[in-house]
C-alpha cells in the first residue's frame, strides 16, 4: 500500500482533504500501548472511516523516521529523540508533534550493592543509545551528582550505549553495573534481573509534576498539509485508544500484549507486563515542557547541536477534540 | 565410412592457390632481459590441399609456428596470411575438457555450428570409430588411456571440418600399429575433403610417409633451413625402401643441424 | 625385506607375507595401504568401492554427525551441571529442547520458516542471476572489471544494516525492500566467485575454446561456466550464507502479522533474554543453513565425480 | 579474400592490406586483432606488452575506477536536482562531500578508523589461523569432514547478532567478545575456500606428490597449499568481507574509552537521522573496502602470473 | 658429470635380486556395467640393475602397470612385491607445478629429503645440463615448449634418486637427436648407480636400444605374451642394424598381437 497516498483527496465533514490510505508506523513495544491496543480493538479504522488503515512496525526510531522521511509511512509513534534529531537534520521540513502518548517509565537500575551516586565511581552504566532521552538524562543525573561522563565512555562513570536486550544480558552476568533504561526493561531490570531501582526519573521532573515524554505521534509535514482531514482522524482514534486504556485497563494490557504476541510471537511476561503498566502514563499531553529540558540538557552535555524547536509542535487539530470532548486543551509552550 | 557424405561440400578452389603465407615471421616472447625470440623471419607457404610436415629439435618453435597460423598468438614481425579461412588445432596436449564425456567432447565442434542432436551424435560415432575408439563413447577423459585421449582429441580436431587442419605431434604417443591406422584414415580424409595440413612431428619417417614436403626448422630462433620435396608415390608405406631411405638423407641433416646448435 | 600388497584375493587366498608390512614402514609413501588412513588420500586416490545399501550408505554419512552433536550435547550438559552461569544465562539442553519441541510443534512456526524460506530462495535466485551476469560482464571487458571490480567487493563489506534506508528510499516497507537487502549481500559473492572461476581457466583450454570457434554466448555456456564451476558453486555457497544472514536483518523491515518470519521471533527472542528460546532460534537456523549446504555438497561431489575428482 | 595480421612492424612498413581486414569478417575466432576487445581474450591470450612508465601505469589502472566514480557521482547529483526527496532525505554530493571532508581532517575520525582496523586486522588474522587450521585439517580427516564439515557453513550462515549473548557470556564485554564475533563470521570462509581448492587440487599433481614421497605436512607445504591457492586465496576475500560486516556489528557491542570506532560512528550517524553523515560512512567503508581488495587483486594478480596466468 | 659423486652410495645388493615382483596381478577399473579389466593376471620380475621395457597398443595397460608398481593404485588381485624399495615415476604428462619455475621444480625432491639449499641447486644444474636444459632454470613450466617440459620431468625423476625408476614414454616428445643423447645420458645413470629401471615407450628401437629385456602387452585386458631378452652388447646405436634386426622382429610381434585384438 505505498502508492495509495495519490488516491483523490476527499473532503471530509469535519473540512479537511483525506487520504484513500494512512501508513502509520509503532513498535511492538508497551510504551507504544496506545497505537497497540488501537489497531488490536480495531479504534484506528474506526475512526479513519473510508480511509484504510496500513500499519507498519518498526524495531528502532532511525528505521521509523527513515521510512518516514522517505514517505514509505504517513505517521508514527515514536520516542522523543528521533523526532528531535530528525527536526534538527532536516532544518524543521520533516515532521510534526501531534499529539502526546505516553509518559514516564525510566530510571536507573543498579546492582543491589550499590546504594548512591557515591557507589557509582568506576562502574560501568548502560543506556540505550548515544544521545537518547535516557542517555541524557543519566548524563545530566551524573552532572548533577558532580560525576562526569565523558561521549566516549570515559569518566568518573563510564556510559556504554547498548541496545536493551543486550545490556540486560550483561547485566545478568554482571558485565555492567546498572543502567538508565525506559519500560518495558525498567521493569524487567528489577523483576528479571535483581536490579534495584536506584532512580526513577519521575522524581527529576519536579517542574511538570512527575512527568515526562516517553512516546508521541509525529507525521510527515506534507502528509499534513495534503490531509489535515485523515490527521484529524487519526487523532481521534489515537483518543479512544487513550481512552480505553483509561477506563479499562486489564483489558487494555491484554489487548496489547495479545497485539505484541501477534507482531513478534511472543507476549510480555504478565507481571512485567503489569508492573510496566503501572510505571507508564498515557495520555495526549505531549508535555512539550520536558522534551525542551530535555534537549536543552542534551546541548549542555554536548550531545545536540543547537536547535531551534519552536514550531516541532502542532497541537491544532489535537485541541480542537479535546475541547470538543470538554477535555482541557494541553499547551505546546516550554513551561 | 559416410563422413565425407555427411558434410558440407567445400568450393573446390583448385589445389595450387597459396592457402597460409608467412614472409619473415617473428615471434618473440616476453620482453627486455627475459626476452626469448621463439621464431626469427620464418617465410613458408602452403598451397591449398598440400600435406607439409615441420620437423626440427625440441624448443624450436614449431608449435609456436602453429599457434601463430591458428592465431592463438600475434607475430611480432612480418606478415602471415590465411585468408581468414577456418583452421582447426589438434594440440600437442590433448586438452579435452573433463566435464564432457568422450563423445561430449568430439560432438562439441558440430554442436558449436549448430548441428542437430542425432546428427551429431552419429557423426561423432563415425569419428570415434575412425580413431577407433568407439565403445569408449561415454567414458570421461581421465578414464582413457594418454594414446586414447589423444585420438579424441583428434576425432575432434576432425569434426571441427576446417579448411586447415593444424596437427601438433598428433601420433606421438601411440604404437606403431595404431599410428599405421590412422595415417592411413588421415590421409584419405585429407584427400577426400582436400585439406590443407600442417603437421608437426618428431618422427622423420612419419613425415616422409604424410607429407608432400618436409620442412627444416632450425634451433632458437627457429628458421626455416630445408625443405624437402618428397615425390614418392602415394599410397606409401611406413616400411617402405623409399620412405625409409628419404627419412634417412633428412635425418642426417637435421642431426649436423642440432648438433651446430647444440645447447 | 620385501613388503606383500595384499589385495582383495590375496586376503582370501591367506595372508602369506602379512607380518613383514609392519618391517619396513618407513617408505610408506609408496605403499598405499599406509595411506588409506589419511582421508584426502583415500578420497582422492582409492578406487570407491563397495557402495552397501542405500540404509548403510545414509548411517555411513550420518553417524560421525551425530556423534559430533551428541558431544556437543554433552559438553553443554556438563557446564550447565558445573553451575558456571545461572540457567536463565545458559538454560541446560533439556529446557532448550523442551523448548524447541514446543515451538516446532506449532503450525505457526512452520508458517514463519516457509515465509522465511520462500523470501531466501527468491533473493538467492535473484541474486544468483544477478551476480552472475555481473560476474560473467566484469571478466569479459577490462574496463568494466577496473571500473567496478574492486567495488563489487567492497559493497560485500557492507553491513546489511546499512543498506535500510537506502532500501526503504527505493522501495519504500514492502518486500522488495527485502529483497533489495538480500540480493546485494550475495549478488557480489557470487560474481565474485565466478570472476575467479574464470580468471583461473586453464589458458590450454581457452586456447581449445578459441581454436573451435567459440564466442559470446557459446564461449560461455560451453567452454567458461562449465570450467569456472567449481569455483562458482563455492562462490554460491557463501553467496548463499550472505544472503541468508542479511535475510535475518532485512526480515525486522517489514513485519507481516500472521506468519512470522525466522528474523523477527530471533530478534524478539533476544528482546525478551529468552535464553532458551535464542539457543532454539539458533539451532533452527543452524541446521537450515546445514540442510542447504548438504545440497550444495550434493552438487559439488557430483561435480568432483564428473570431473573425474578434478581437472584433467 | 586474404587478411593480413599487421604486425608491429608491419605496420612501421605500411599498412599495405589493411582495408581487406573489413571484407571477411566472419571468421573472427582465427583472427587475433580482432579478438582483442573482448577483455577475457586480450588478458588471457594477448602478450603483455610494454609497460610503460609507472606514472601511465597507475594512470591506465585509475581512469576506469574515477569515470566510474564520476558516473555514479553524475547520476546522484541529478537524481538530487530532480528533487525527486528533499535534501535532508538525500543530500546532494556537495553536502556529503563537504561533510566528509569535515569528518576526515579531524584526528578523532583517525583514531577510530586506526581502532576499527586494528581489531578487523587481528581479528582477520586470527580467524585466518583458525580457518586455515581446521580447513586442512577437515580435508584431511574424513570422519572430520563427516561431522563437521556441514557445520562450517552453517555457523557462516548464523548472523552476528546472534552471537552476541554467547560472547558476552564467554568474554563479557570486552575486546574479546569482539574478536570472537569477527573470528565466527570469517573463520568458516577462510576454511571452506581451502577445503573448496583441495578438493579440486588436480589428480594428477596429488600423484606426482605420492611419487615424491611427500606426506602430512610437507605434502601440505609443498602441494595442498600452492595448488589451492587460488581458491584460498578467494575464500580470504569473502573472509574478509565476512570478518569486516561481522566487526561493524560488533563494535556496537564495545565502547572503548578513548576513540569511537568506525562502526560506533555509523550507528551514531543513523540514530541522529543525520543522512549525509550516514552517506559519509558508507563512503568510508567502502573505500575501505576497496583498498583491502585491492591489496588481495594485486596477490592475486601476482600469483596468476606465476602461474602462467592458470594451471600448467 | 660429477652427479654420481654427491650422492650417498646405495648399499650394492649385488645385481640379480628380484625387486619388482608381480604375481597373476590384475586391475580392474570402476566396477559393475561400468567396469574395465585393464590387466589380467599379469606375472612380471625384475631383477636388481635390470632396464626393462614394456611395449604394447595403445591403451592396453601400460600406465596402469607402472602407477601399480608405483603404489599409485591399488591391485585388484594377485601380488605385488617391491620390498618397500624408493621408487620414482615419471609420468606421461610432464605434470610439472606451476607455482615453482623449472630448478624449483627439479629441487622439490630434493627438498623433500632435506639438501641443504645450496647444494641442492648445485644437484638440480646438474640434472638440467644432463636434460640439456641449463640456462632454462628460471622459467615458469608454461614458458617451455612440449618436449621441453617432459625433460624437466625426467631431471625432476632423476633428483629423487630411487632405487627402482618408472618412466611413462619419457622421450615421446623430443626429436631423434635430442632423444639420442638423453639415451646416452639415462644408459650412464642407469649402470653408475646400479638402478632397476621399468621402461614404457611405443618406440620398438628405442626398447631394443635400452633394454635389457622387452616385454611386449596384450591389449585389454593388458596380459604378458612375450618377453624378449636383448643381448647386444652395449653401447648399442640405435640405427646399428644388430638393433634394427631386433626391432624389426619384435614390431611383426607386435603386429600381428595387435591385428588379433583389433577392436
Ligand atoms: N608462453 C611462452 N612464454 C615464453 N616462452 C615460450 C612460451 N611458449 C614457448 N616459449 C619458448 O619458445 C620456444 C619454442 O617453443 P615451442 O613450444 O614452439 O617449441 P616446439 O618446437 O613445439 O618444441 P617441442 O617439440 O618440444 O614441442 C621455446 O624455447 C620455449 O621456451
Ligand atoms: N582412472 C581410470 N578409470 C577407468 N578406466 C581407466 C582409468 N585409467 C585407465 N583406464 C583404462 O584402462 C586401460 C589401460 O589404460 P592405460 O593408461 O594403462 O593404458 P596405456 O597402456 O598406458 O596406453 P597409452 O599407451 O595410450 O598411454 C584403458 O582402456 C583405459 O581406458
Ligand atoms: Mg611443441
Ligand atoms: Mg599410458
Amino acid at each position: 500500500g505505498d502508492d495509495d497516498e495519490d488516491g483523490t483527496p476527499t473532503t471530509s465533514a469535519s473540512g479537511g482533504a483525506e487520504a484513500s490510505a494512512l501508513r502509520l508506523g509503532y513498535f511492538p513495544n508497551i510504551t507504544h500501548a496506545p497505537a497497540l491496543v488501537g489497531v488490536n480493538k480495531g479504534l484506528f479504522a474506526e475512526a479513519l472511516g473510508s480511509t484504510k488503515l496500513d500499519a507498519k512496525t518498526f524495531n528502532a526510531g532511525p528505521a521509523a523516521i527513515e521510512a518516514l522521511v522517505s514517505g514509505a509511512i504517513d505517521a508514527t509513534y515514536i520516542g522523543p529523540n528521533p523526532a528531535i534529531n530528525s527536526w534538527a537534520q532536516s532544518k524543521g521540513q520533516s515532521l510534526k508533534i501531534i499529539a502526546g502518548s505516553t509518559s514516564g517509565g525510566a530510571g536507573l537500575v543498579v546492582k543491589p550493592a550499590i546504594n548512591g551516586p557515591a557507589d557509582l565511581k568506576g562502574k560501568k552504566l548502560a543506556t540505550p543509545q548515544l544521545g537518547n532521552t535516557q542517555d541524557v538524562a543519566l548524563r545530566a543525573w551524573l552532572k548533577s551528582n558532580n560525576l562526569n561522563a565523558d561521549a566516549q565512555g570515559g569518566g568518573d562513570v563510564s556510559i556504554l550505549p547498548q541496545d536493551n536486550a543486550t545490556a540486560l544480558q550483561a547485566f545478568q552476568q554482571g558485565a555492567i553495573d546498572g543502567a538508565w533504561i525506559p519500560e518495558p526493561f525498567l521493569s524487567r531490570y528489577q523483576l528479571e534481573a535483581g536490579g534495584k531501582l536506584l532512580v526513577n526519573e519521575k522524581d527529576l521532573w519536579t517542574d511538570t509534576s512527575g512527568q515526562f515524554v516517553t512516546t508521541h505521534v509525529i507525521v510527515s509535514q506534507e502528509f499534513l498539509k495534503k490531509y489535515p482531514g485523515t490527521v484529524t482522524k487519526l487523532i481521534q482514534g489515537h483518543l479512544k485508544a487513550l481512552d480505553f486504556i483509561k477506563t479499562s485497563d486489564a483489558d487494555a494490557q491484554k489487548a496489547a500484549n495479545a497485539q505484541i504476541e501477534a507482531l513478534s510471537g511472543k507476549p510480555l511476561k504478565d507481571n512485567v507486563l503489569a508492573s510496566a503498566f503501572k510505571n507508564l502514563t498515557f495520555t495526549a499531553d505531549p508535555i512539550a515542557a520536558s522534551l525542551y529540558t530535555s534537549a536543552k540538557h542534551a546541548q549542555d552535555v554536548g550531545l545536540l547541536k543547537d536547535v531551534d524547536l519552536k514550531g516541532i509542535y502542532d497541537l491544532g487539530a489535537l485541541n480542537a477534540l479535546l475541547t470538543a470532548a470538554g477535555q482541557p486543551a494541553v499547551s505546546d509552550a516550554a513551561s | 565410412m559416410s563422413l565425407v557424405e555427411t558434410q558440407t561440400p567445400r568450393p573446390d578452389t583448385g589445389r595450387g592457390d597459396a592457402v597460409v603465407r608467412l614472409e619473415n615471421v617473428s615471434k618473440q616472447y616476453g620482453s627486455g632481459s627475459n626476452a626469448l625470440l621463439a621464431l626469427d623471419r620464418v617465410s613458408l607457404t602452403v598451397r591449398q590441399g598440400e600435406f607439409v610436415c615441420l620437423l626440427g629439435a625440441s624448443g624450436c618453435g614449431k608449435s609456436t609456428l602453429l599457434s601463430l597460423v591458428a592465431g592463438l598468438d600475434k607475430i611480432t614481425g612480418g606478415t602471415l596470411d590465411i585468408g581468414g579461412r577456418p583452421v582447426s588445432l589438434m594440440f600437442q596436449e590433448a586438452a579435452l575438457f573433463p566435464w564432457l564425456s568422450v563423445v561430449g567432447n568430439v560432438e562439441l565442434p558440430l554442436r558449436l555450428q549448430g548441428v542437430g542432436k542425432a546428427e551429431r551424435r552419429k557423426r561423432a560415432e563415425e569419428l570415434l570409430e575412425i580413431v577407433r575408439l568407439s565403445g569408449f563413447g561415454h567414458k570421461r577423459p581421465h578414464e582413457l588411456s594418454g594414446g586414447m585421449r589423444q585420438r579424441v582429441a583428434l576425432a575432434r580436431a576432425l569434426a571441427q571440418n576446417a579448411d586447415i587442419l593444424l596437427m601438433d605431434e598428433p601420433f606421438g604417443a601411440l604404437d606403431a600399429m595404431t599410428r599405421d591406422i590412422l595415417h592411413d584414415e588421415l590421409e584419405r580424409i585429407w584427400r577426400e575433403q582436400n585439406l590443407t595440413v600442417l603437421f608437426v612431428t618428431h618422427n622423420v619417417r612419419e613425415a616422409v610417409r604424410l607429407g608432400d614436403r618436409v620442412i627444416l626448422l632450425s634451433s632458437r630462433p627457429g628458421r626455416v633451413i630445408e625443405d624437402f620435396p618428397i615425390t614418392h608415390e602415394r599410397p606409401r608405406r611406413i616400411d617402405s625402401p623409399e620412405v625409409s631411405g628419404q627419412a634417412a638423407e633428412i635425418t642426417d641433416r637435421l642431426r649436423a643441424e642440432v648438433a651446430r646448435h647444440a645447447h | 625385506m620385501p613388503i606383500k600388497y595384499p589385495s582383495a584375493r590375496a586376503g582370501l587366498e591367506g595372508a602369506g607375507g602379512e607380518s613383514a608390512v609392519a618391517e619396513v614402514p618407513e617408505k610408506v609413501g609408496v605403499n598405499p595401504t599406509n595411506d588409506q588412513v589419511s582421508g584426502l588420500d583415500a578420497l582422492e586416490l582409492a578406487p570407491r568401492s563397495d557402495k552397501g545399501t542405500l540404509g548403510k550408505r545414509i548411517w555411513r554419512s550420518a553417524w560421525p554427525k551425530l556423534l559430533a552433536i551428541a558431544i556437543v550435547v554433552l559438553i553443554w550438559q556438563i557446564v550447565v551441571w558445573s553451575e558456571w552461569k545461572p540457567e536463565y544465562v545458559l538454560p541446560g539442553p533439556k529446557t532448550v529442547f523442551t523448548d524447541l519441541g514446543d515451538v516446532i510443534t506449532t503450525g505457526d512456526f512452520w508458517d514463519g520458516v516457509r515465509l522465511t524460506l520462500i523470501r531466501a530462495l527468491t533473493g538467492f535466485a535473484l541474486a544468483v542471476i544477478i551476480g552472475t551476469a555481473v560476474g560473467a560482464a566484469v571478466s569479459r571487458f577490462a574496463p568494466l572489471r577496473a571500473a567496478i571490480g574492486s567495488l563489487i567487493t567492497g559493497l560485500q563489506t557492507m553491513p546489511s544494516i546499512m543498506w535500510f534506508p537506502l532500501a526503504i528510499l527505493l522501495f519504500q516497507i514492502s518486500e522488495s525492500a527485502i529483497m533489495f537487502v538480500v540480493i546485494i549481500g550475495a549478488a557480489p559473492s557470487v560474481a565474485n566467485g565466478l570472476i575467479s572461476g574464470i580468471d583461473y581457466v586453464p589458458r590450454t583450454w581457452l586456447r581449445v575454446g578459441q581454436v573451435l570457434g567459440m564466442k559470446g554466448l557459446a564461449k560461455y555456456r560451453h567452454l567458461i561456466l562449465p570450467a569456472s564451476l567449481p569455483s562458482f558453486i563455492s562462490g554460491l555457497k557463501q553467496g548463499w550464507a550472505f544472503s541468508w544472514r542479511s535475510l535475518m536483518a532485512g526480515e525486522l523491515l517489514v513485519i507481516v502479522p500472521g506468519a512470522l518470519s525466522i528474523g523477527v521471533r530471533m530478534q524478539q527472542a533476544r528482546d525478551l533474554s529468552d535464553s532458551s528460546l535464542v539457543i532454539c532460534y539458533i539451532i533452527v537456523v543452524l541446521v537450515i543453513g546445514i540442510l542447504i549446504d548438504v545440497l550444495f555438497n550434493a552438487a559439488d561431489n557430483a561435480l568432483r565425480k564428473r570431473w573425474g575428482l578434478t581437472g584433467s
